[in-house]
């Protein structure tokens, strides 16, 4: 009989140990966590997203908490895509877990300078397009809020590696359906949904933004029922995996993505409250998997009853 | 080594009006640490609050630590209600501590309000080294230091206090002022390093009264709101100079940096 | 010497004694709650919105608490204008507060429909234009996200009432400068924002949503963020009035909604909690204004500082 | 008239496992409610619970009342933590109680689960008018019966458990229909009123099994989810029939409705 890891999940040709993913920009290069937490509990791991040179970032202060979210306004600071084969490249091999390396730039060519370098580097096993950064005032956010840029992106990657990648889209329009489905034709093997919601935050006292940019990106706990509407909006127009994220915390908050269309998710700033928690939702889902005798995670993509309304204390 | 661990909490006394003292037991963290560096505590397991906080290693004593912090908002509330028995998530020690190079005489420790517990443990470190030690402390009232009642430091210290009370008042500056002169009259500035960690102010000043180029070392420790403590997140960057852009990491790079490579918040 | 009155706030035309207004949707139709909390602390307060005909609502379950903010999806259920006017309108003299209508429908001449028929009553001090409910099917959020529509309808409106009225936009939308600017062509004396964010939650053992219609608005202290972010900008692209509303608690809160642009704000979902607000806010404001020496809470409005970035641990 | 005030709390404790009473000094409401109504309740002065928590009232005695309920989430388990001498916010008496006509002869109170505290204070409240009440408890264990070990009311009441155990197993409708066959024989379900308060599985049932035409009265409260309590936010439609809509609300044209007026929330 075979041995089956029922968290295990395959988002197309991509399969991973597990359905966790550290979210772009809340692991780093993959490797500054590695000595804390092994990286092996997670599916993957996509990189702080790379641009073709590297970018300082925005001025301070560039974080603040907000109740129980964070608002960052980081402005995609990064090493450059030379720095990173250079350096961080080689350690990449022999984490224990797949690697998808996020890719930023202002401009559709910027994406391509960096997906053409990184194609020479080995131990990559996707891309995740960041077209939908708030932070950044050229590129980001403005490409997925434009499905035709989006498209025109997409295929061109598409046209230059044989790599699956992803393309991440913002929440921060008024319906992600054009941006999904533009992914979809582009050629993009997955989506992934959502990157920080726009907001800001003012210390009454001294009349100043709480971030130097003013607005910036929203995460966290508060975003989820967000995310949540936004993944179950994208399921219904396209066919491709979706990788489905924003205030996952608990391992039902993953069961949670996956029944509103989600085939994998990711996790950002839970991690650094605590880098022990993909190993603890690996622990929590398998658990529950079991239980309800859910052979394999997967079989909750899209499972949302949405047949007849009820009440709450349903008989029983 | 970076290490993450659930401590024991030891004890968590309040010793003024508005600050605490909690010992952790953490041998490895203890062994690792050195003046300067960090913790990043997770003050409850929960998202409320969201992220760790940040707080200087206080004293060490073999294999027991202490944090000192003020209360000021949610966090630092909280973290007043953890009790003896229970533990508490530690990440560290982290970032790069002050500097002690070998051929170091004398050290002036200028610490400010709660930038004091760092202080009180780089001068035990030195002190035990042979340096002459000099630890001054600034604070507002003498409700805002930092230290219990009995804390042996405060016979090590000279403190003043900005609003006139008990004690000597006026600013830290002054006394570092005073120690500036009394090494350049001994000859022994080039031996003589200055630590600083308090509130921008103290910075600010301490980099105009401070001889920089005829001291051996001149060192600041800043603050900077946090995400992730160890350099992932990019959110605790400050201006610095030095480094391949105008910003650099408190949580990596820092806490610690040279005095007059830090630029004013402020902007230009 | 002058009694001067340090909250109350103008908006064009239309005076406050308060700058707290109670939002939509929560506060009925401004006589369910009189008889638990004055309403003389309120500048004004805004009715649950009036269409045509009656409107049944969504089915239940209609709400759902996240964490600390909540989901809805009433679907505007409301009593249409003709029982308004007949049963409700009589008891508006005298509560002691400025009485302001919101008005919903499914296609533009509804809109007109029930203005036209509130003209007729006498204790109406101005009217809000709902076109930003998530809940409903036609109407609603689609006309603030279509800004050529915000205009007429707007205009419409304009061209049949000399009284004060403002337009109520969504923040489901990339941007609102557009609406902003074309509520204002339009000729509103004010703009209102935001209505409730696109947000779900699931229960993950039943599979069902929490709420009958899958999406609903969410509202409360997770979207304060938001808010403040979409207040701030309007407030670059508009020269009429702000009212600033999301996630209001503490008084705080409104001076926030102050110094990013607004000149008065609205507390909707936590009025639930406790309907003894609108009086604690003012108190809290009060002390605050006198405290920091300003005159007027008016003052405050836009007068956030974007100089120079800052630090945590200013000079002190 | 509704109220809304801070109440003392007198006593809170835990009666069984997972279910807790509480007493609350409250001259006012107490002088106003009915049973079957409900108050709705802020656990506390934060915004998590951000709403308040809709509880039924349970026994009133002169100017105190009671509150039992199961921990089911964050607000039920937060309010085991207040505290004797502390205050609670409530609003109340809400929503519509049991109606109790005149010439009422007999009463069958079926409640289950934590619909039995409403049940016990009807079932006092006619007592004293000298109706003869039959109050009908059932609960899946006896760990799930929301009384105290000495309370009175287990005198006075017929339990029964749906996991046999010690006493009696089988369901309320059970000890229901042997008193519609009962009061049928002596002639008396016209002068006979059914109360029922429990979970959508018992009143589903009980619409099944009650001889409606025959009875003087059959009312049923519901639960819903709630915002605001007083018929403001629309929030806690149900489908019941009799209404201008298709729905009407728990908390003012509720929580008691007529038994076969109510719709299964499964839909058509
Ligand atoms: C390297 C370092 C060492 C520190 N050591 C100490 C210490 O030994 N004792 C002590 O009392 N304080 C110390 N601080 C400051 C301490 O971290 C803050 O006082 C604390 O984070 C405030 O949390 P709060 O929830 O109580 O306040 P809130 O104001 O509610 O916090 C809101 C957010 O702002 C952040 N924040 C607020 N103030 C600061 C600050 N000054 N620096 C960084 N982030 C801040 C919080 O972490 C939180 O994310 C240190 C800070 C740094 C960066
Ligand atoms: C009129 C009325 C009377 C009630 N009387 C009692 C009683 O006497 N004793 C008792 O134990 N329970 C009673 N309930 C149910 C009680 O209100 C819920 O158990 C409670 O709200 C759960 O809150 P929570 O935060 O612990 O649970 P959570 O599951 O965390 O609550 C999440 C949200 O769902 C709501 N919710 C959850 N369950 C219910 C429910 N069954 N009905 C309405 N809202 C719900 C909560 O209010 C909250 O907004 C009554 C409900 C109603 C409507
Ligand atoms: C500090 C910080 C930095 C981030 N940097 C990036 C980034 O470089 N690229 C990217 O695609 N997303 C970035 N994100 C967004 C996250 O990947 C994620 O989409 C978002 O935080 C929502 O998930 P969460 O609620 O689990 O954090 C960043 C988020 C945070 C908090
Ligand atoms: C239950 C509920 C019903 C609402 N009904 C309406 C409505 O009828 N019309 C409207 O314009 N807004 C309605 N709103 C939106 C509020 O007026 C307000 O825009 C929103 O809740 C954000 O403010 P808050 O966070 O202070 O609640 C409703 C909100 C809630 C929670
Ligand atoms: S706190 Fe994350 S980089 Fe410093
Ligand atoms: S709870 Fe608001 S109408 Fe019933």
């Amino acid at each position: 009989m075979e041995n089956k890891n029922p968290i295990k999940v395959k988002l197309g040709s991509l399969e991973l140990q597990s359905p966790v993913i550290a979210a772009s920009g809340c692991y780093g290069y993959g490797i500054e966590y590695a000595e804390l937490a092994a990286p092996s509990h997670l599916g993957a791991f996509v990189t702080k997203s790379i641009a073709p040179v590297r970018w300082e970032g925005n001025p301070p202060p560039r974080l603040a908490e907000v109740g129980p979210g964070l608002l960052n306004s980081i402005g995609l600071a990064n090493m450059g895509v030379d720095e990173f084969c250079a350096t961080v490249a080689p350690k990449l091999a022999g984490l224990g877990t797949k690697v998808i390396v996020s890719v930023a730039g202002r401009v559709v060519e910027d994406y391509l300078t960096v997906v053409r370098k990184l194609e020479e580097v080995d131990s990559i096993d996707g891309y995740e397009l960041n077209i939908s950064c708030p932070n950044v005032k050229e590129g980001g956010m403005a490409f997925s809020r434009n499905p035709a840029v989006t498209e025109e992106l997409v295929s061109k990657i598409r046209s230059i590696t044989n790599r699956w990648f992803m393309a991440k889209l913002t929440p921060n329009v008024a319906t992600v359906t054009d941006g999904a489905k533009a992914a979809e034709a582009g050629g993009a093997d997955a989506i992934s949904l959502i990157n920080t919601v726009v907001g800001m935050a003012v210390d009454y006292r001294s009349r100043r933004p709480k971030l130097a940019t003013i607005t910036g990106g929203y995460s966290g706990p508060p975003i989820k029922p967000i995310a949540l509407a936004k993944v179950w909006e994208a399921y219904k127009s396209i066919s491709i995996p979706i990788v489905g994220l924003g205030g996952i915390v608990t391992w039902q908050d993953i069961i949670e993505f996956f029944i509103v269309g989600a085939s994998a998710v990711q996790v950002g700033t839970m991690l650094y409250a605590d880098p022990n928690t993909p190993e603890k939702l690996n622990a929590g889902l398998g658990c529950y998997l079991e239980e309800a005798g859910i052979q394999s995670i997967s079989e909750l993509t899209g499972t949302l009853k949405t047949d007849s309304p009820y009440m709450h204390g349903v008989p029983g | 080594m970076k290490i993450l661990e659930n401590a024991v909490v030891l004890s968590n006394t309040r010793i003024a009006p508005h600050i605490w003292s909690m010992w952790l037991q953490s041998p490895e963290i203890c062994a690792a640490a050195v003046p300067g560096q960090f913790l990043h505590v997770r003050i409850k397991e929960s998202t409320l609050p969201l992220l760790r906080r940040p707080l200087s290693i206080g004293r060490v004593e073999e294999d027991k630590l202490e944090l000192v912090w003020r209360v000021v908002g949610t966090g630092t509330e909280e973290f007043t209600k953890r009790s003896a028995g229970e533990t508490v998530s530690l990440l560290g020690p982290l970032g790069r501590g002050f500097s002690a190079p070998d051929s170091l005489e004398h050290a002036i420790m200028v610490g400010g309000g709660l930038g004091v517990p760092p202080m009180v443990y780089l001068h035990d470190h030195l002190k035990a080294k042979g340096v002459q030690t000099h630890l001054l402390i600034g604070a507002r009232t003498a409700e805002d230091i930092p230290l219990g009642p009995d804390d042996t430091a405060r016979q090590d210290a000279e403190i003043i206090l900005e609003k006139p009370g008990d004690g000597p008042s006026g600013l830290a500056t002054e006394l570092a002022m005073k120690w500036f002169t009394a090494l350049k009259e001994s000859g022994k500035l080039g031996k003589t390093a200055v630590y600083i960690c308090g509130p921008w102010g103290l910075v600010l000043a301490m980099q105009k009264i401070t001889p920089g180029e005829k001291l051996m070392l001149a060192e600041v420790s800043l603050e900077q709101q946090m995400g992730c403590g160890i350099g992932v997140c990019q959110g605790c960057a400050v201006r610095v100079k030095g480094g391949p852009t105008s910003y650099q990491l408190v949580c990596h790079d820092g806490p610690v940096f040279p005095l007059f490579d830090v630029e004013s918040p402020h902007g230009k």
